[in-house]
């Protein structure tokens, strides 16, 4: 037989030792800890920030390496627009599910480095004011050439312009990438370096083969002739 | 004009005005604080002193929050009564700012050899206390129906029945203390406690437990903030007040706290008894705040435990639970009393001849057999806690923790 | 999960048709109540829990199909086949832990009316309204048969396949070419 | 078995000298503290007694189905996430579980087994902040909801550390996962599934023997059994009225008849029992996670999804358990990337048919203790 009131008192057992203990023990507290966090560049506890008025966190910082914010364009070493992986074909625009992507695409090819003349985005916009940061873009793009931000500081006074990111806001390198997602990036340039390997090796497995038959060719070729002889 | 009198008046209210509201800021902190602790936040941290970096445990929010309230826009729905909108946190507040002047805090400022200090010295001041502290439901229904929304209508109407269904086991529990002491004066009730406070005595105990929650009630305190309750009325009668009048109804409700947590001291506490007691005049003015801030202290930690109570179940829990309970405690005293007197006049003991009671309390506990005081204090106790269980069974008797059964 | 065969409803309704590419059995609506108690009260089948109901809304549409004229030779022709709205109901048994039957009721796009089955299945009473409120489609038989999602107001049926909708009267703000112009000038009403 | 709609008893109001007595009517919400997001209850009142009860929809409706229709299958998965914006992973799961059933996936062993870890970790969520919120309906001043979600957010931080995403996660494909969970994470996963049972007793401990808990919610919105399974009750609400109906053992869709697990159920049907079955329910998850992650293999995460979803002309039903009831999708394809009818069947817009029925006659308090009881998030009520 429990004494009466003896659920009241044991709930306010309960809190005395939460009132307690969280003077002692941190992680009882509701505030979030991002302590597994590998890099230190993030404030310890997430829940103090802006400790100091006006603090920024610099600008390749991100919550997790596999934080998605909003889209970015990539592009390669180099002047951003001589690099640029996109080739405006337009499928991440199709497939966006809040269709918050505007592409134009270019009139004429433009030369790569290294490469055959593409098709470039002459306007390539996102209204992140619209977008959901689902990552679709990203899975469906073909080229790799547009994956997830982490940068969340965003806040513009301006309503309408503010928040519509255009081509060149959009613009990062592949270093910066490899800053914020080094193991997403990590794989990512490794499955492109597969594949361009995989297709040179096709290439060149075809090349040899065509080399081969030719050579095949030309010793029938020379057989029949000396048989001819 | 007599000079002596005013400044008599303003020695007595002055430290009052002072002191309660002061203790109102620093509690508003301390229960935002504390909540936070006990549900595992930070609380208020930031405000400080201002223009500087120190933040002072937050201790400069009640600040902030005072002057936002007062600089924040007073809206007043269409339709509702202008007037009594404007009353009804006035009148929250001034009984509750009143009864302070009826407890026994006596300051030692005026000539302390002669004569102490105090607002009220009031022979009855226990009956005029609870008098007062009434008004306040008034104002609670008057805010209710003078904002025109249904929510206000709702909340003030709970108060009204809560508040006079949990006035009568308030007023039952004080009883007991008349009469273990003879006397409503408030500085008489302190007085008699000098050897042993009420609360350790079973039938005070009770008291003071069913005292105790009937304050929280009176004060509309979870778990009985049922006229305020944010879940279900949104937030009851002052659902359509902002600015500086939800600020004065946010005072008048603590200062009634304070006043009903000074009463719970003055009965069952012992005053500003306590070690040290003799030492200084000051002393028993700091014991007796301590206990005050005691009662709050617990007042917050029921508040961040417990649950809502439904509008029925506090009702019957009202009137089928504590008022039969405060009954029978009234009656065993009164049979404890006598007996107590009898062993008393049997072992040849003399009647007090000062006062025109039988007995004094006191001088029978420090004379009497410790065996039968002892045997009658766990009768007492054990008659008292049967009774609670049985009532308890009687009010709730379907209510029980239940097994589960499992399907693979 | 076993499915239920329908072929001992079939027995019992003839007239009840099997739909094989959908896997559903369809019902005339004059016959649905009978068909939807005789299910639930059926000693093995005991169809006690209605799952999901809806709508589905078939535009009038042109198909091809093959027909033997009267000469004796196959020839492809056009057939209009009439636009409809299907109402769904997924029905599964809660006792036996069967599942599930799919029963539909047809009918015409003008004026949608089948039967309801809420006095069978409580669980159709939301939903029905539902479809009544998107597809308006008229329930008979519905205790309380009102717009449900959207306003009392509202003209139009969203989930009909040829629904136009209004220009759009709520929209987000987003900052984007005409409607940017507009905001710029000012508030907008349209 | 009676299905008829309830009715209101019949109220009379009594004039007293000559005095005209009204009923109160009270619009309970949209914006009321306690309606979980903009729903309305249009309530009648006699004093505090609930006479007429009217729920009201649609403040939150965005025609999602109509939306699905018009986009390509892969794009409205996450629109998903934002049904039951609780529980994302479950939603996903749904969806993808009734487009898998359009065409063969063989879906990789390590992806069912993270699908089960993910649906478990969600249920924890959903039923953690459902008791929270439950216990703040009851007036218990934020105490409770704030131990609860002290334990969400830990959840949440390992959904962020997978998916990128603490809410809107998005993580599920039809075949597989999005991407794989990053390299520690199962143990994180562990050390909290280790930790959880802890906070369970505490809360239990505070909550399930209060006095005042147990009286607020005993007795108040029974619902029958009978009337529970003519309504399409599902989900806990359904198994504390009695019924023992878990599509996890029912269906045994993915690999949860792998698992060793328990279904509680209660009998009166209350909103106590409600309560409890969450709590209980819990644990068993607790149970299913342990047994999960003890037993994942290494291996791919994606199947054989073609690139295009192009699927041939049928229709489906899918349905998982998800941690609110029967989550169901029912998708017609007509052989383009798009389906040409896409159905949300959400367990909380059901559940809601006798949110009526259990509030004729209970308190005006007890209403948004029951409508808590049920558990509804308005994103998949209104959709």
């Amino acid at each position: 037989m429990n004494i009466l009131g003896g659920g009241i008192f044991s709930g306010m057992a309960v809190t005395l030792k939460n009132f307690v203990r969280s003077y002692f023990d941190k992680s009882r507290l509701t505030t979030n800890d991002y302590s597994w966090q590998p890099d230190g560049e993030l404030p310890k506890s997430i829940g103090e920030y802006p400790r100091e008025e006006g603090e920024q966190l610099s600008e390749t910082t991100t919550i997790t390496n596999y934080s998605r914010n909003f889209p970015m364009l990539l592009h390669d070493d180099g002047e951003p627009m001589d690099t640029v992986r996109c080739v405006a074909c337009q499928i991440c625009e199709r497939e966006c599910p809040p269709q918050c992507i505007y592409i134009e695409k270019s009139t004429e090819k433009k030369e790569r480095d290294g490469g055959k003349p593409q098709f470039y985005p002459a306007k390539f916009d996102i209204d992140v004011s619209v977008c959901m940061s689902c990552q679709i873009c990203v899975e469906v793009c073909p080229f790799d050439a547009i994956v997830m931000n982490s940068q969340f500081e965003l806040s513009s006074p301006d309503r309408f312009g503010g928040l519509l990111l255009r081509r060149e806001d959009l613009l990062k390198s592949n270093d910066y990438y490899h800053k914020i997602h080094p193991e997403e990036a990590e794989a990512r340039d490794k499955r492109i370096a597969d594949e361009k390997a995989a297709k040179e090796a096709k290439k060149k497995a075809a090349a040899e083969a065509a080399k081969k038959k030719a050579e095949a060719k030309a010793r029938d070729e020379g057989e029949k002739k000396g048989g001819a002889e | 004009m007599n000079l002596d009198l005013l400044k008599d008046i303003l020695i007595a209210t002055v430290p009052l005005l002072v002191i309660f509201p002061s203790l109102f800021a620093f509690t508003t902190w301390v229960e935002r604080k504390a909540l936070a602790r006990i549900q595992n936040r930070r609380g208020p941290n930031r405000v400080g002193i201002p223009c500087t970096r120190i933040s002072l445990f937050g201790l400069g929010q009640p600040a902030a929050d005072g002057i936002k309230m007062i600089f924040k826009e007073d809206i007043v729905p269409r339709g509702a009564d202008r007037f009594f909108h404007l009353l009804a946190p006035i009148l929250a507040l001034i009984p509750a700012m009143m009864v302070l002047c009826f407890l026994p805090l006596e300051f030692p400022f005026w000539n302390a050899q002669i004569k102490a200090m105090r607002a009220f010295a009031l022979d009855s001041a226990i009956v005029f206390f609870f008098a007062v502290t009434g008004l306040g439901t008034l104002a609670v229904f008057m805010a209710g129906w003078a904002s025109r929304n249904k929510y206000s209508l709702l909340g003030g109407m709970r108060a009204i029945a809560q508040m006079i269904s949990y006035e009568i086991p308030l007023v039952l529990s004080a009883v007991i203390i008349v009469m273990l002491v003879g006397s409503l004066n408030a500085a008489d009730i302190v007085r008699e406690q000098r050897f042993i406070w009420f609360v350790f005595t079973p039938w005070g105990f009770t008291a003071f437990v069913i005292f105790f929650i009937c304050a929280l009630a009176e004060t509309n305190r979870s778990p009985f903030d049922l006229p305020e309750a944010e879940s279900e009325i949104v937030a009851g009668y002052f659902t359509e007040y902002s600015g500086f009048k939800f600020a004065l109804f946010f005072l008048g409700e603590y200062i009634a706290i304070f006043a009903i947590s000074g009463l719970a001291v003055t009965l069952f506490l012992g005053g500003g008894n306590g070690p040290g007691a003799g030492l200084h005049p000051w002393v028993p003015i700091a014991w007796f705040l301590a206990k005050v801030c005691i009662l709050i202290a617990l007042m917050i930690w029921l508040r961040g435990t417990l649950p809502r109570l439904r509008v029925d179940q506090l009702m019957s829990f009202a009137w089928k639970f504590l008022l039969p309970l405060s009954l029978l405690n009234i009656l065993i005293t009164g049979a404890a009393l006598h007996l107590l007197a009898a062993v008393h006049l049997h072992g040849g003991g003399q009647l007090d001849a000062l006062t025109d009671r039988k007995v004094d309390f006191n001088q029978i506990i420090e004379a009497g057999n410790p065996w039968v005081i002892g045997g009658l204090w766990v009768g007492s106790l054990l008659i008292l806690y049967v009774a609670a269980r049985g009532l308890d069974n009687l009010t709730r008797s379907k209510v029980r923790p239940r097994e589960y059964k499992y399907a693979e | 999960m076993s499915g239920i065969s329908h072929e001992l409803v079939q027995q019992q309704f003839p007239e009840a048709e099997w739909d094989e590419v959908a896997g559903a059995l369809i019902v005339a609506p004059e016959k649905a109540q009978e068909v939807a108690k005789w299910l639930l009260d059926h000693d093995t089948l005991t169809l006690d829990y209605c799952s999901n109901v809806t709508g589905v809304d078939y535009l009038e549409r042109e198909t091809k199909g093959k027909i033997i004229n009267d000469a004796g030779e196959e020839e492809t022709i056009n057939k209009i086949e009439p636009g409809r709205i299907d109402v769904v109901y997924h029905l599964y048994s809660m006792r036996n832990k069967t599942g599930p039957l799919v029963l539909k009721q047809q009918t015409e796009r003008d004026k949608a009316e089948v039967a309801s089955l809420t006095p069978v299945w409580r669980s159709c009473e939301l939903q029905e309204r539902e479809i009544y409120d998107l597809f308006g489609v008229k329930f008979k038989g519905h205790p309380d048969l009102r717009r449900i999602l959207m306003w009392d107001e509202f003209e139009g049926y969203p989930m009909r396949k040829d629904y136009i909708e209004p220009f759009d009267y709520e929209w987000e703000p987003t900052p984007h070419d005409e409607i940017l112009e507009k905001h710029k000038k000012g508030k907008v009403f349209v | 078995m009676s299905s008829a709609t309830a009715t209101a008893p019949n109220y009379e109001l009594i004039p007293q000298d000559g005095l005209e007595t009204n009923l109160l009517e009270v619009s309970m919400g949209p914006h009321h503290p306690s309606t979980h997001g903009v729903f309305r209850m249009d309530v009648k009142l006699d004093g505090e007694t609930v006479v007429d009860l009217k729920p009201v929809f649609g403040y939150l409706h965005r025609n999602h189905e109509k939306l699905a229709e018009n986009m390509s299958y892969l794009s409205s998965m996450p629109f998903t996430d934002r049904l039951d914006y609780f529980n994302s992973m479950t939603n996903n799961w749904a969806y993808a579980l009734a487009a898998e059933k359009l065409v063969e996936i063989e879906i990789p062993e390590r992806a069912e087994y993270l699908r089960v870890v993910m649906a478990e970790l969600t249920r924890l969520v959903n039923h953690v902040s459902l008791v929270g919120f439950f216990a703040n309906d009851l007036g218990a001043l934020g105490t409770p909801l704030l131990y609860a979600f002290r334990e969400r957010e830990k959840i949440l931080d390992l959904f962020e550390q997978a998916s990128g995403a603490r809410m809107m996660c998005n993580y599920l494909r039809f075949g597989g996962l999005r991407c794989d969970v990053p390299n520690g994470w199962l143990d994180r996963a562990q050390e909290v599934v280790d930790r959880f049972p802890f906070f369970l007793d505490e809360y239990e401990k505070l909550l399930c023997e209060n006095e005042i808990i147990l009286s607020r919610t005993q007795g108040v919105g029974c619902l029958s059994r009978e009337l529970a399974t003519s309504a399409g009750i599902t989900g806990p609400m359904l198994r504390a009225s009695g019924v023992n109906y878990d599509l996890r053992k029912v269906d045994a869709y993915g690999i949860y008849d792998r698992f060793n697990f328990r279904v509680p159920y209660g009998e009166v049907g209350d909103c106590y029992d409600r309560f409890m079955v969450r709590m209980l329910e819990m644990r068993e998850s607790l149970e299913i996670l342990k047994q999960a992650l003890k037993d994942i293999p290494e291996g791919p995460i994606m199947g054989n999804a073609p690139r295009v979803f192009k699927p041939k002309p049928r229709e489906v039903y899918g349905r998982i358990e998800g941690p609110k009831g029967e989550l169901g999708f029912y998708i017609i394809a007509d052989g383009t990337p798009k389906p040409y009818r896409y159905r949300v069947r959400p367990p909380s817009f059901v559940n809601l048919t006798v949110l009526r029925d259990m509030c004729l006659g209970q308190k005006v308090a007890d209403t948004v203790v029951i409508l808590g009881s049920i558990d509804i998030v308005l994103g998949e009520v209104d959709r």
